[in-house]
This record gives structure tokens, sequence and C-alpha cells, in this order.
């Protein structure tokens, strides 16, 4: 085996053979290329994500597992992580989005949790292509295909279009669970004499190395690449889900890990390194689909649906019983030792005799970082082109664009409410879910704002995590703590690993001042075609929890006769905002500088504005502005709203600009007082009352409520 | 009362169904595998919940209807004893001749998730005797075969014989019929029943409407206490 | 004997084939002409044991009535080939 | 002239065919034995007008690499027949 077609430089080849004292043998020299490649190593990223806040009083569980785990209360974890399936979603749609989520959902299994709720963070390129409609088109069916057939409802979601992901979608899936205290799973718990057993479907030559398939760009050549698409079987992964949680509430398994990249492969080593122990695996053991498959096709192959279970030697009948129960295939395939070494068996020869720590402990890398040359570029805005002369029009535009519109043609194809346990789902801000038998609720919001991000990497990821806490604060909840997928171009640039870099910091300084601890996450570089890269892209899911869920403050729920009130500052900025890209046509100009003093003093009125139940609706200030807000929550409130600012703020500011900590509140007329004491300190502006038919802002429009809803449900007016 | 849900492979809707029917009719439970050949404790209600059985290969609920449990819930149906099928459970029933007609896919072609309205057109059954005729409930659908389909000549004959329970329909008018059908279900059919009344299969969920603070509504409650105010008055508790 | 066989399943005459009009739909939409009377149905193709050819139809069609073809909407048709033993 | 055609769509070797698979376990729980390599694909019938046979598959596979085969994991086979004009 040629070093290089398994990816390794040269110096990683040198360093190899200094590791080992010899030359690694092919199938060695395989099983280290695809364990040190990008999308298994994070080599690039290691030494960055290592600066975000990993403590927090809820956290049960930080970055290094399967998935991370909060504390929900009441013996209760919650599991949660997002993983990207870009590469194989922008080559097979369908299947590529599928296993996506059925990837992601293994993870979950793997901490021991019953997978209880998907969202997915989708990206796609110019809406008005007929790419990108055969390409949503596939992604959304795959998504739904799977997530409905195994049972987990998708209860919200992001969908951005941008003409940078035209070649190259992105598909970030995030699956979450609940788990026992008490039955929690861990892939660190494997002891000398432990069966490693292998559950679930066969190993097939699908997906065979599509790990660092993942860790290259997308080339002409990835038409040749297809056969490394995997399939998806929900019937499979369903049954999976049972016969997992039945062992685990049985006491059977003292270890797992779910079958992701690199399959047999990394499962297996990170169980032996993270546990401290060797093993011995026997290939010929492997239940195969195909015959003549090659042992490094084997230990590579990216087969769906299969789960690796370490087993004490004396509970092996019991599993393979409950196997046996749910139609699933199970096999014995090797050994825990306390050798240190992982070793692979064919027939009785030995033909890799590896360290475990060579295939743990993977090397880093260092790229070069640069400020893009054209960063000037992209934060200048020129105010002349954005003066908004018709209100109502550019309203009524921003409300019915792709980015503005109702996403429903998307998730109705999503069960968004099997499990019986979805309080709220897609369409609205904040998802909520119950926690199994207590009255607690778990609250989830999914953020990116891939063109912020573009124009000032920091402060877009900054302004990206904050939107996602203040949805939290607004609704009441505490925050439990986030996961992250970073989409981002190939670090090889200079300038793409600068944005890699600042955005990071830009996440990491935020999540650290507003205390959200930072508990699992995914990285996917190299989303770049000949046609050009993607925006950065850093998505973020964070979750809250609500100790009574009838403190849940909702949006969409302003009643007639209420007050509505804007907190926070008048004026945001136009900068990326979407006013201004639909005006300009591409981003430009920096969002709000982030002030977290700020931040925290909203934080503490907003959480106390739902725990004292002084409002009946909110929503906080995000994509459009005020204005976009307003006309949503007139919208889902089925309520006309009337408006009168005096302010000298220019139109266009006043109504479109974006960012900072920001809100607009519908609050009962005897509760206006409560409400303006609890604000008092932070600017809050009384703006109008809800009523009528009409959205009406005085001196700017007035549109009927049903134009606005048509607009905004139908996408045209 | 006593209840049973089947559970079949790729059942998902099982636990859901169970959740709600001992919540509102506080009747005991049992979980039954599809790999059973009897019943261990006789139930007054079966009930095949929805989900993918068998991943909804080869055609929805196809190889659920050659299920060994079946046999049972067949005897259990000639007795009179109720069987009722939920979405999944519904194309079972058909799939096994236990109701007539099929479920085909979607005239969109995709799946659909929503609340849905439907009315009800017949109250001479086990199931919907506590509910108004004509009254329109809230149901939510999950599915992507629910188009209800019969040849003509025994279309009419269900249609004559009022077996018809409940039709899609539109909340504010309260009209129903085949423009309501969000599936393209033949004249707006949403759920049917057998020749004598005790066995019911319809798409929508009314498991989903039970639970008062989720999302999907509370109609379902007047549901399951029809059924249980039936078994009441019958003197079965 | 081992036969190769394969079973045709279509939708009857008379019954909605939404998948049919789909992709005769999009056909046309992509610029193809002439096309009419699209239908979409499943073939099960499978190696099977059986003394005669004659008896591999009659499993099949077993089969058929069995699990394959729900006859109230669809139809179906077979076709074995000896492949050796 | 106007042909009938019939492209058969089947999943490719070595593809997961998670339909054959759950049919196959089924037919063998119902008694069925000797089966083997149960696969389920798809089949897309049509009329077409075409000035030649040639033609007439011609046009099948164009229609087959722009929707009707997913060439990563499927394989299809096209037969037309003439039917008059
Ligand atoms: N891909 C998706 N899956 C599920 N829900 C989605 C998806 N995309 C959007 N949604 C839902 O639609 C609403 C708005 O979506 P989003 O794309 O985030 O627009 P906005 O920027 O206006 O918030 C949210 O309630 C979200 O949960
Ligand atoms: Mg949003």
């Amino acid at each position: 085996m040629d070093y290089k077609s398994a990816g390794l430089s040269d110096s990683e080849y040198k360093r190899i053979n200094e590791l080992l004292e010899r030359e690694p043998n092919p199938l060695e020299t395989q099983l280290i290329g695809v364990m040190w490649s990008e999308h298994c190593s994070y080599k690039s990223t290691k030494r960055l994500l290592k600066t975000y806040p990993s403590k927090g009083k809820y956290v049960l569980q930080g970055q290094g597992e399967n998935a991370g785990v909060v504390d929900m209360g009441e013996g209760w974890g919650f599991a949660f992580k997002v993983e990207s399936h870009n590469h194989p979603s922008a080559v097979a749609p369908f299947q590529g989005a599928a296993t996506g989520v059925g990837g992601i959902i293994r993870d979950i299994i793997a901490m021991g949790a019953r997978p209880s709720v998907s969202m997915d963070g989708l990206f796609f390129g110019d809406p008005s292509l007929k790419k990108t409609e055969t390409l949503s088109k596939g992604i959304v069916e795959g998504i739904g295909a799977y997530g409905n057939a195994v049972g987990v409802p998708i209860a919200g979601g992001k969908t951005f279009y941008s003409p940078c992901y035209t070649d190259n979608p992105l598909v970030n899936a995030f699956s979450a669970g609940f788990v026992r205290l008490d039955k929690m799973a861990s892939s660190q718990t494997a002891k000398k004499g432990d069966l490693a057993v292998l559950l679930g479907s066969k190993t097939g030559r699908d997906g065979i190395a599509g790990a660092s398939f993942a860790s290259r760009e997308l080339d002409e050549d990835s038409k040749a690449s297809k056969p490394q698409i995997q399939i998806g079987d929900p019937f499979e992964e369903k049954l999976l889900i049972e016969c997992c949680m039945d062992l685990l509430e049985k006491g059977l398994i003292a270890s797992m890990q779910d079958m992701g990249a690199a399959g047999i492969l990394s499962s297996s080593s990170e169980i032996a390194h993270k546990s401290g122990c060797g093993i011995d695996i026997s290939v010929e053991k492997i239940p195969l689909r195909e015959k003549g498959m090659a042992p490094w096709e084997i230990f590579l192959s990216e087969s769906q649906e299969r789960m690796l279970l370490i087993v004490e030697e004396d509970k092996l009948d019991p599993v393979f019983a409950l196997a046996a129960h749910y139609g699933l295939d199970c096999a014995v395939v090797g050994m825990m030792t306390d050798s240190n070494r992982y070793r692979v068996y064919e027939n009785g020869e030995l033909i890799a005799d590896l360290p475990t720590s060579i295939l743990g402990d993977t090397p880093e890398v260092i790229w070069p970082s640069a400020e893009p040359a054209n960063i000037k570029e992209r934060i200048a805005i020129d105010p002349s082109n954005l003066k908004s002369i018709d209100p109502e029009n550019d309203l009524l535009s921003l409300i019915s664009c792709p980015n503005g519109r109702s996403k429903h043609g998307i998730w109705e194809q999503y069960d968004s409410m099997v499990q019986l346990h979805t309080i709220e789902g897609p369409g609205s801000p904040v998802a909520v879910v119950e926690v199994p038998d207590t009255e607690r609720a778990c609250l989830l919001t999914m953020e990116a704002e891939p063109n912020k991000c573009w124009t000032d990497p920091y402060m877009g990821a900054s302004e990206t995590m904050a939107l996602s806490l203040r949805g939290l604060w607004i609704s009441g909840a505490e925050i439990l703590g986030m996961t992250n997928c970073l989409n981002f171009a190939s670090p090889e640039a200079p300038e793409k690993f600068y944005e890699l870099e600042q955005s990071i910091k830009g996440l990491a300084d935020t999540c650290r001042s507003l205390d959200c601890p930072v508990v699992s996450g995914n990285v996917s570089l190299y989303n770049e075609t000949a046609s050009g890269q993607i925006y950065p892209t850093p998505l973020v899911v964070t979750a809250g929890l609500l100790k009574d869920r009838r403190k849940h403050l909702a949006s969409g729920n302003a009643g007639t006769g209420d007050t509505l009130y804007i907190v926070g500052n008048l004026c945001g900025s136009l900068g990326a905002s979407r006013y201004q890209v639909m005006k300009n046509g591409k981003p430009a100009g920096k969002t709000v500088r982030p002030d977290h003093d700020k931040e925290k003093l909203f934080r503490e009125r907003a959480m106390k504005t739902a725990a004292d139940g002084v409002a009946s609706s909110g929503r906080a200030v995000a994509g459009g502005g005020i204005a976009v807000a307003l006309a949503n929550e007139a919208i889902a409130s089925d309520r006309g709203i009337n408006i009168e600012i005096n302010s000298s703020i220019a139109a266009e500011e006043l109504l479109f600009s974006e960012g900072g900590a920001r809100a607009i509140y519908a609050v009962p007329k005897e509760k206006a007082d409560s409400f303006e004491k609890i604000w008092e300190g932070f600017p809050c502006t009384e703006i109008g009352t809800v009523g009528g038919d009409k959205f009406e802002w005085k001196d700017m429009l007035s549109v009927d409520l049903s134009k606005l809803k048509k607009a905004f449900l139908e996408g045209c007016f | 009362m006593k209840t049973a849900v089947v559970v079949f492979p790729g059942s998902n809707c099982d636990r859901d169904v169970q959740r709600a029917v001992s919540e509102s009719m506080k009747t005991a439970v049992d979980m039954v595998w599809h790999e059973e050949e009897n019943f261990s404790r006789q139930p007054d209600l079966v009930i095949l919940p929805g989900g993918f059985s068998y991943g909804d290969y080869l055609r929805s609920g196809a190889m659920a209807a050659r299920s060994p449990i079946i046999k049972a819930v067949k005897e259990h149906a000639a007795r009179g004893g109720l069987v009722l099928g939920i979405c999944n459970g519904f194309q079972i029933l058909t799939e096994t001749k236990m109701l007539p007609g099929a479920l085909l896919s979607n005239t969109s072609l995709t799946f659909i998730c929503s609340r849905c309205y439907v009315r009800v057109e017949q109250t001479d059954n086990k199931f919907t005797s506590g509910l108004k005729k004509g009254e329109v409930l809230q149901f939510p659908i999950a599915h992507h075969e629910g188009l209800f389909f019969l040849p003509d000549n025994e279309l009419k004959k269900i249609e004559d014989a009022g077996r018809v329970v409940f039709r899609y329909a539109d909340q504010a008018t309260g009209k129903a019929g085949a423009e309501y059908a969000p599936n393209g279900a033949l004249n707006g059919i949403a759920g049917i029943c057998s020749e004598k009344g005790n066995i019911l299969g319809l798409m929508p969920h009314p498991e989903r409407a039970t639970i008062p603070h989720l999302n999907g509504g509370t109609d379902g409650i007047r549901f399951w206490d029809s059924i249980a105010n039936a078994f009441a008055e019958r003197g079965v508790c | 004997m081992i036969f190769q066989a394969e079973v045709l399943i279509t939708p009857r005459e008379g019954v909605l084939d939404t998948q049919g009009k789909a992709v005769e739909k999009t056909l046309t939409h992509l610029g193809y002409k002439g096309i009419d009377e699209v239908r979409v149905g499943k073939i099960v193709k499978m190696k099977l044991e059986a003394d005669t050819e004659h008896e591999a139809v009659k499993i099949l069609e077993s089969m058929c009535s069995d699990l394959l073809c729900n006859d109230l909407i669809e139809t179906f048709s077979i076709s074995v080939k000896e492949t050796g033993r």
C-alpha cells in the first residue's frame, strides 16, 4: 500500500515508522491512514476545540464521548450531538441525508439514551436553480424517510439559502435522547477478557473509506467515488434502538460504541484506547454481505446500522437471545486484552499489530492563518443602496423570500409528533419536548448566521451563539450546554483557516462569558468545489431546561389588547442582515459588536419575565429585524398588530436592522406595570398593541393579516 | 376494560397509544409482540398501532399482516371483540382483509405530518357512539400512504352500508369530502369500520390529540371516552 | 433445480397510479415528448429451488397470493429461467 | 411508431437491498423453502413514440439517467415492443 493513497503525508509516514520502529505493512498503513484523516482525527481543529469552555453545573459528560450529556434532574440525563453529512449528501442527496440522520441517532444510542428528538440544519444553494431544487428535494425526502420510519420526531431545524452552497449543500443532523443516569453507557469501560460483539447489519462494501472522502474537496471525481455512499435502513435501525435499550435495561453490556466513520476500525480502536486496553479481532468472524472482501475493506466499511458491544463472557447468551428476538445479526469478533495493542488476525494469522495509541493519539497539524485580503471589502457597506422607499413592499419581500418564508414545505414531510412528547415543534423558534414522566421540559434552539460569519467570522459566530441563548432565556429556560457543527472550507488555505479560528474564538468567548458549556460537536472541512468555497458556517444547537414546563413563555401567543414592547436597542446593524443581502445581493457590513454585559442584563430580565408569567408572548429579534419579528408574531398569533414609534432612526434601520440582545413582548394590560418593573435598567419601549386584522405601523406600512400570511406561507404576494 | 397493543418490528406509535389509552381510558394495557400466537390475557380492545412495520417494505402493512399474532386478532374480532387500527394499523387491517380497501401513496407523493380535521359520519358502531354525527374533530395525520382506495362498486357498497366513520373535512365550514383530503383519499375517507362495527381503521392519530400539554390538541380524548363509555354501558369496566 | 425467477407486479387498470402519473409529469417536464400511460410497478427477483419449471411457477403464484401481490390493486406476471442445480 | 416499453430497475449487486431482505425473511416465515437472493426493484412501463426501435431505446436510456434510475445504487434494463403507430 502506497502511503500517499492512504492519505498520509511524507512527514506523517516518517513519524509512523519512528513510532513503530519498523515499516507498517499495507493493511496497517491503510488503518493508520484513515484514523489520521481529518475526519477521524480532527487534526486541524483539535487544538482550537480545546479552547471551548467545557465545564458547567449541568454537564455530566463533556467532549470526548459519542455525545455530550447534561443533567435534566429527577434522574434524567440528556445526550445530544450534531454532526455533518455534507459530502455524502452532495453526491447522493437522499441516501446521504438519510444516513446522516441514522448515524447521529446511533451516537445517542451509544450513550445509553433512547433517541427522542432530532433537528436538521440545511444549507442550500441558489433557490432559483434546478440543481438546488433537485438536491433539496432529495435531502429533505431522505431525512424524512429515515427519521419518520425510525420513529424519532424532528422538532425543529434551520434552512438557509445562499449561492455559496449551490455545489456544496450542507446537511447537519442533530439528535438527542433521554437516559436514566444509572443506565448511561460509555465507550471507556471495556476490560480485559470482555468480548467484542457486532450487532446489526452485516458488513458490505458500501461507504468504504468514506472518512477520507469527507476529508477532501469535492471534485469532478466525486462521481467516481459514488460507490462509497452508504445505504440506510431505518427499519434495521429501529430494531437496533429497541435491542440496545433492552440490553442496557437488563445490564448486559459493559461498553458500547456506534460505528460511524471508518466503521469497525474506529469503533474498536477507540474503545480499546479509551478504556486503556488492547483488542484482538478475527476478521473472518465478521459477518459479511458480500464475498471476497479484503481485510482493509472490512475494517473501513461504513455499512450502516451496526453497533459494537463489549460484553462480559457470562452475559453472551442473553445478549444473543435478545438479538435473535429482534431479528438482528450478532457475532463475537474479538476480545479485549491488556496488551495495549490493536491486533487483527485472519484465520489465526496475525495480519496487523499496532499500538492502540498510534490509532488513538493522532497527530495535529497547525496550518498558517492569515486575515483574508478582502476583509475590508466584506465589512464595507454602501448605505446609499439601502434606503427603504417602500417599507411595506420590503417587509413582504423579506417574509416571502426563500430565507424568510415558512419552511412548512420541508417540515411537514417530517414526523414531528411521534413519541408523544413534542410540546412545540417545527415552526416555533424554540423546540420544546417534555422530559419523560416529569413536569420538566427540554428546550432547543438551532442557529446559524453564515452571512454574518462571512463578513466577520468572530462577530458573526458570537452573534450566532448569543441568538441561540436568547431564544432559550426568553422562554425561561436555564442553559444546559451546546453542541456545534463547524462547516468550513479547506483549512489549508490561510485565509480559510483564519475564518475557522476566528469563528471558534467567537463561539468560545461567548459561551465562556455567558455560561454555556460546549459538550459535543463535529467539524466538517473541505466544503468547497471548483466553483468556490462555502461561507464560514458554524451551526449551534443549545439545550435548556425548564423545571416547570407550565412556566414556558411561548411565542405566537399574543392576545388581543396586549401591549407590545421592544426590549433592547431600537436599532441594530444592517451589516450582513437579511435586508442588506436582499438589497445588495451579497452580504456586506459588520454585525452588532457583542456586548456580554448587556446580554447578561437581558438574560436576567428575560428569565424573570418568563418565571413571573408577566408576558403572554415573547420573541427574539433575529433575521429581518423588528419588523419581521412583529410580522411573524402577528402571523403565529393570528392577530393584528398596531405599532407607533416616534424616532428619528431611518426606516430601514428601525424596521430591519439585526443583532444584539433584543426581543419583542406582548404583555396583558394588567401586567404591564410588573413587566416594566422587571425591565428597569434596560432599554424598554412600549411600541403598540395587539388587535385587529392588520399589521399597521404608523407612517410606515399597513398590511392585511391575510396578505401577510399568504406571503409567509406561499412565498408570494 | 383491558387493552392489548400489538407491537410489530418497526411499529413506532405503540408506546404513544399505550400512554394515551392508559391516561384517558384508565385501562390496563398489555404490549403484545407480533410473534405471540395468543393474547395471554384476553383483551376487550386490540389496537394495531401506527409506525413502519417491517419498514413499510413491499407494501405498507403487507408483512405485518402475515405475523403469527394476526390469527388471534382475527379470532378476537370474530367473537365480536374490538379491533382498532391506526395509520399503519389501518394499512395492516386492509392487508389482512379484515377491512376492505387499500391505502395508496398520497397524491403529493410525500409524507405529510400535520394537524387534520375529520367529520364524524356515523355513530352506529362500537367506537363512535359517544360522538355526535356531523361534528368535526382534529386528529393529526402522519403518513405517506393514506389514500384510501376501493374500486367504484365496492366503494358504493361501503358508503351505502354506512361504514364510512370518518371523512376529511374543513374545520371552518364542517363540509367533508374528497376536496378536503390531504392525501387524495377517495370520497375523502379517513376511517371505515367492519360490517358489524367492531373493527375500525383510520389514518389520523387520535392518540396524538390526547395529552393536553402537547401540541396535537385534545379531541382524541373524546374518542377514547366514547369507546370507554360504550363499554361501561355494556357493563364491562 | 435452481430457477431464477422474476415476478412483475403492476397496478391494476383503474387503480390510481400516483407514482406513474408523477413520473409521466416529470418526464414531460424534462422535455420528453410522446409518452403515455406511464405505470410504475415492482419487480421481485429471486433464486428458487423446485423440481420442475411448472412447480416453480406454482410456488411463485402461491407466494403472490400469500404476500407479494395485493390482488385488489395489483396484477402479476411470472417468468422463470433454469440456472442449474 | 408507438412502442410499449418496460424499464426494469434493480438494486446493484452488493448494495444493501433492504426490501429484498425483508421479503425473503417473511417468505421464509410463511414456510417457503429453497429461496435465495431475493431482490426487489421497480418496473416502469410506458407507451412511447419514436421513429425506430433503436431510437426508442436511446430515449429510454436517457430517461433512466435523467430520472428513473439512480446509477449509484441501481442498474436498469430496457425492453421495447412495437405496438403500432
Ligand atoms: N430543515 C428544517 N427542519 C425542521 N424544521 C425547520 C427546518 N427549517 C426550518 N424549520 C423550522 O422553521 C422555522 C424557521 O426556520 P429558520 O430556517 O430557522 O428561519 P428563521 O431564520 O426565520 O428562524 C423554525 O421554527 C424551524 O424549526
Ligand atoms: Mg430560526
